[in-house]
């Protein structure tokens, strides 16, 4: 189904695209797709589990923080199968951009038992955490997490 | 929400068990707290947390869950956890939950933990 | 997360959409999205299953029929909860018609089974079949099938 | 495909089987045709197909039965089906194939049934 060098053309065609209303709940059909996409790629159970929890952490951050939860602003999860990997696009609206690195190191979880900090702020950690590549990028046109999960580790 | 959290409290030998059920992420918020101030209303001493009926739980859940670890250090209880997928139980780790709350394969594992202390 | 009036504004906000290309294989990314938002709605299991396999065969159709399976066309599935009912849209890019309603009546077992007719031809009886409602359009810029389904039947 | 379809025979007292596993879509044709090819050539006359370790089945993986059961019926043979869920039960019901293949809930109540003539 996914074989060949991919030109521009042929990269654009084989995407797949889900387009969700930023309201809680959908971040599960982000899941879903990915998870399908995942299997016929022949990805082992554990790794869909790993691309299933990233997908639905961006995507949460984009329904909850890009576009503040107003459902008529829409988040778009873009899948690229390329043989041996598979590039998760998650794009929102959002004019707010992502919070510096340096600001949203590894969460301390001492910090929280404690009070020191928030309990929440655990999303973009597990991302980083589980998937093989994340870059973030912030445009003029919204935030976009794109993350790359190889097949071979 | 279709799959709405639930959480439902059970009495056994040595452990007062919080099943928990359905979806947990920012909607598990009132189900979790209420279930856990009963169960501290109760003089509860030993606390496990069971996921094995959860079919799903992200970031915005475990946060809650790490509320409740709070509250229970403060308050002296032990919270064990069981019914965890690999998968969460590997999230769990990484999170470095794990070095805080003990994690078990069964009910009856985490029994056998407080039985033999 | 689906209630009160939609109107038209609030019904494309509402929408889930999903993009796949005409390859045989992806129409398990259709059912998967397909399955998770009947699951938000409240569907029970055995009408999420009827859900799947209406749009998996839909899908598979456009992929097929539609568009002759060249990876370069792609087909849109397009998902509207509205409180009670969800309805279904599956896009093509054909450049033939569906055929008329009589040509696709109940296809003979008996005739299959005599060999009179090919084995295959069950996709739009099955469809038929599953849906509350289901409706053909043909137009210049493709095919589009049409199902929906009501949460209490 | 990651889930290709695999069909794997199986000699029983009273029954051939043909597990099932995989996809049973277009792309399950050779297997399912080579294994009751195969099973025909042993002369086997009853033949069991056990749907229980499909995880997918569409309108073209149900023509390629159809075929089975064409040329099972020309020879002579017993088709029977177990391993169905509830809702590809329904689907065959839905056909009319149930009319035309006996469909059994497991493999034993398969066997009863030949015994039992
Ligand atoms: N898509 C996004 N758009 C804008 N800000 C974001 C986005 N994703 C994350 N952020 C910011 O980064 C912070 C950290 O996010 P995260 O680690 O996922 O934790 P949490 O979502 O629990 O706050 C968020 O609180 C938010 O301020
Ligand atoms: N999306 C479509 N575009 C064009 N033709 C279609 C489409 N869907 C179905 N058809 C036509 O209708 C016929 C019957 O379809 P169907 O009942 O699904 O059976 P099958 O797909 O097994 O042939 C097809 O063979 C095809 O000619």
């Amino acid at each position: 189904m996914v074989s060949g060098k991919p030109t521009a053309k042929r990269r654009r065609n084989r995407t797949i695209e889900l387009g969700i209303p930023s309201d809680l709940g959908w971040e599960r059909a982000a899941m879903d797709v990915a998870a399908s996409v995942a299997r016929c790629m022949g990805f082992p159970a554990d790794r869909i589990e790993d691309i299933k929890t990233a997908v639905a952490e961006a995507t949460l951050n984009a329904i909850e923080h890009g576009n503040s939860l107003d459902a008529s602003q829409r988040v778009l999860i873009v899948l690229v199968p390329e043989g041996e990997k598979l590039e998760i696009n998650v794009r929102d609206r959002s004019s707010t951009p992502f919070p510096p690195a340096e600001a949203v190191g590894a969460p301390s979880l001492e910090d929280k038992l404690t009070g020191l900090s928030n309990t929440r702020g655990w999303g973009t950690f597990l991302i980083r955490s589980l998937v093989d590549e994340v870059e973030f990028t912030s445009t003029s046109e919204g935030n976009l997490v794109r993350m790359v999960i190889h097949l071979e580790p | 929400m279709a799959n709405e959290a639930r959480a439902t409290l059970r009495e056994t030998p040595l452990l007062t068990v919080i099943d928990l059920r359905g979806e947990v992420t920012t909607f598990a918020d009132d189900a979790i707290n209420s279930a856990y101030r009963q169960v501290s209303e109760r003089g509860a001493k030993n606390i496990l947390l069971n996921f094995s009926g959860v079919d799903h739980l992200n970031s915005a859940g475990i946060a809650i869950i790490i509320g409740v670890l709070t509250e229970t250090r403060k308050a002296d209880q032990c919270l064990l956890i069981t019914g965890l997928t690999p998968h969460y139980r590997k999230v769990f780790h990484i999170m470095g939950l794990a070095r805080y709350v003990p994690i078990f394969d069964s009910e009856d594992a985490a029994r056998q933990s407080i039985d033999s202390r």
